[in-house]
């Protein structure tokens, strides 16, 4: 049954243009297990991430998140996923506090300056939580994003380059989050260069080349592969 | 209420950005002052097209406050972010239309009486000048939303706001424009109820239709 | 120029531009588009071969 | 929009014989209408211009009105076919009421003594020309198809519904003025060059139509075009 798989993907492929950034990408993530997406720059991780999350329609093939179809149910596999994206999904001029209780409304979770205060605690921002987002550095921004994520409590989390902007403190902090996650019982889609720090905390590896899977298999043999 | 929570983020937002309304109104009255050097300084002929002038002046000024209104959604992609909460693309359209034509009914608010002191105006009805500067402004305010959405997203998007949206705001401005001047100088044949009625259907299509279509312009 | 009620006398040389402003419009849009699409047709033919024709 | 749709490029001689039957007709009605039909009552030759004027008018309406047909078939059936046909038919529109608008004020000139009469059909026709053409630069500022397809779509719709709210706004904006009444025509005389005429732009125009929209498949198989096979793979 496909009630066990996080994802299932088949075929999957995805156009920006005239420019083919995934061409048929099949998969499969047990739920509770986390997949670590390696590949170089614009060999379409963003992309496959950005498609599972339902933020932009594949061109071609199908694909379950959730137990739910991309295509034909996208509230459904977006209530059970969230993205950590290149964006940091922010208004600039509101503070971080009001980025967080804008998404907390949305989800009719509790919005009260507590409550949010604890997740900014956990990404290290309290102090900053009622300043304006615009003054803050581009890592800032990155741990704001990733208490955006740890405020969605989704099944499936999608975290693309989380390590990316980030201070060794920084570092830790995801390791330290992933882990919670995981024990949590969520199911991770990670894209990373930081081949050795992934392998550590995923089960599976794929790499991706000019938008198709070139290998895959457990994520502690992946840095045997020279992948770059 | 998903739009009562739009709702709030589009007024937090227009608020945190305030300053941008006074840049805003100082382009409308620049524009105004523009308007009377062009007309010469016939104290007569200024009276009569001050209606005219007054909603140029704003239908130029909205396409700076619509477009400025999408920038905060873009710039870190924070549209998308609620879209895949998920929040529905409706309602995010309706709080946006909704902020964006309460900002224009005060843009037009504040240019009235500059348009006083420049063309030598009365004001007669002050309340139903406001009445109608809010029907107006929701005219504008509601494909000006969706074509922002879409202007800003695509290349050229300076120019693709205003191609777009004033040959299609045509018969906002005629019937703002014929009301008002109806409302300053007095009815006589008691033609206001029908260009009031145009605009209101006029808002009604729109506010209707571009709801309903909005999903299709921000989802991808 | 007219009487109130009288006909509207000549006026010739409106009436041939009209009709060679709608000819020449007409005529040279057809003749752009069937460039246009010849121009096309030929790029195709050179680069997708393997392209599927579908005839209707 | 929907992959699984492959984009085809129909052949045949479909556009070829239109064209060539619209041109046929309208050559015909218009040499009726310049030598053989007789001279209006009161607007004298003049009014052989309606023998292009209107039937141009009426097949320009018909354009939008098709590019608004086809933007509900793309919006419902996310259908490549209809978005070609859309871009045709706008395109085609668009060339008709600029058409319509220089004959329109050629008519005004000796009729009315001005070039332009604020006629609420003719500036109706002029506030559509600059909407649709709103929508063919909407079209060439938006790369991905998808999103070409889907936001004209949108456009089109939008721009549709404002037709009857520009007429009527024009109409009681410009109500001071007389009422101007273009000539009515009751006898075969004027009947038949209109016919042909009208009728020769219509398969004209369809013949245009048909063959823009092969141009736009064209285009679009071309965009559309398949992943290029894998490194690896035969």
């Amino acid at each position: 049954m496909a009630n066990d798989l996080a994802v299932e993907a088949a075929g999957l492929s995805r156009r920006y243009a005239r420019r083919w950034a995934l061409v048929d990408v099949a998969l499969r993530v047990p739920r509770g297990s986390a997949l670590m997406v390696a590949g170089r720059n614009g060999s379409g991780k963003s992309t496959l991430l950005r498609v599972l999350a339902t933020a932009i329609r594949p061109t071609r093939g199908s694909a379950r998140v959730a137990g739910f179809d991309l295509v034909a149910d996208p509230d459904d596999v977006r209530r059970k996923t969230a993205l950590l994206g290149h964006a940091s999904y922010t208004y600039d001029a509101l503070t971080a506090l009001e980025n967080l209780r804008i998404t907390a409304r949305f989800l009719r979770r509790p919005h009260t300056r507590e409550a949010l205060r604890a997740v900014l605690d956990d990404v290290g921002l309290a102090e900053r939580a009622d300043d304006a987002v615009e003054t803050f550095s581009a890592g800032m921004r990155r741990r704001l994003a990733l208490g955006r994520v740890l405020l969605q409590d989704a099944e499936v989390v999608l975290l693309d380059e989380p390590y990316g902007q980030l201070d060794p403190p920084g570092f830790r902090l995801v390791d330290r989050l992933l882990g919670r996650l995981r024990e949590g019982g969520r199911s991770v889609l990670m894209a990373t260069h930081l081949l050795e720090r992934g392998a550590g905390l995923c089960d599976d590896a794929l790499v991706l080349e000019t938008g198709r899977v070139v290998w895959a298999g457990p994520a502690a043999d992946l840095p045997a592969q020279g992948v770059t | 209420m998903t739009l009562a929570d739009a709702l709030r983020k589009d007024v937090l937002l227009q608020w945190r950005t305030r300053a941008r309304f006074l840049a805003v109104l100082a382009f409308g009255a620049v524009t105004l002052l523009l308007f009377s050097f062009a007309a010469g300084p016939d104290t007569g002929a200024l009276r009569r097209h001050a209606p005219g002038f007054l909603w140029l002046a704003l239908l130029l000024s909205s396409t700076l406050a619509l477009a400025e209104s999408f920038q905060a959604e873009f710039e870190q992609r924070a549209l998308e972010g609620l879209l895949l909460l998920p929040a529905p693309a409706r309602s995010l359209f309706y709080g946006k239309a909704l902020v964006n034509a309460a900002h224009l009914t005060l843009l037009g608010g504040a240019l009235v009486p500059l348009a006083v002191v420049l063309y030598d105006l009365a004001l007669p009805r002050p309340g139903a000048l406001l009445g109608l500067l809010a029907l107006g402004a929701a005219g504008l305010s509601a494909p000006g939303t969706l074509y922002a959405a879409m202007a800003s997203q695509a290349r050229a998007r300076q120019m693709l706001l205003p191609l777009l949206l004033f040959p299609l705001v045509v018969p906002v401005l005629l019937s703002t424009v014929k009301a008002t001047a109806l409302l300053l100088t007095g009815d006589p044949m008691g033609q206001l109820r029908s260009w009031l009625l145009l605009l209101v259907c006029f808002d009604a299509v729109y506010w209707s239709l571009c709801g309903l279509l909005f999903g299709r312009v921000v989802e991808e | 120029m007219n009487a109130p009620s009288g006909v509207i006398a000549g006026g010739w040389e409106y009436v041939w531009a009209a009709y060679s402003v709608t000819a020449v419009i007409l005529l040279g849009y057809a003749a752009s588009l069937v460039a246009r699409y010849r121009a096309e047709r030929r790029r195709a033919a050179r680069e997708g071969e393997g392209a599927p024709e579908v005839h209707r | 929009m929907n992959e699984a749709e492959t984009v085809t490029v129909s052949r045949g001689p479909l556009p070829w014989v239109l064209g060539g039957l619209g041109l046929v007709l309208l050559a015909a009605g218009s040499w009726l209408g310049l030598f053989h039909a007789p001279g209006e009552r009161h607007m004298g030759d003049v009014q052989r211009i309606m023998y292009v004027h209107v039937p141009t008018a009426w097949n320009g309406m018909l354009a939008f009105t098709f590019a608004f047909a086809c933007a509900l078939g793309v919006l419902w059936r996310g259908s490549w076919r209809w978005d070609c046909r859309l871009e045709a038919s706008v395109e085609v529109g668009v060339v008709l009421a600029a058409l319509l608008c220089i004959q329109g004020s050629l008519w005004a000139r000796p009729t009315w003594g001005v070039w332009w009469d604020w006629d609420p059909r003719l500036t109706t026709t002029a506030v559509m020309l600059f909407l649709f053409i709103g929508i063919l630069a909407l079209r060439r500022f938006v790369d991905d198809p998808e999103r070409r397809a889907s936001w004209s779509a949108v456009a089109t719709v939008i721009a549709y519904a404002d037709v009857p709210l520009v007429y009527f706004s024009v109409r009681w904006w410009n109500s001071l003025h007389q009422v101007q009444s273009s000539p009515e025509t009751v006898s075969s005389a004027f009947y038949l060059p209109l016919r042909l005429n009208a009728f020769g732009v219509l398969f004209l125009m369809s013949g245009l139509i048909a063959l823009r929209a092969r141009l736009a498949a064209l285009r679009l198989r071309d965009e559309l075009a398949p992943p290029p096979a894998a490194p690896g793979a035969p």
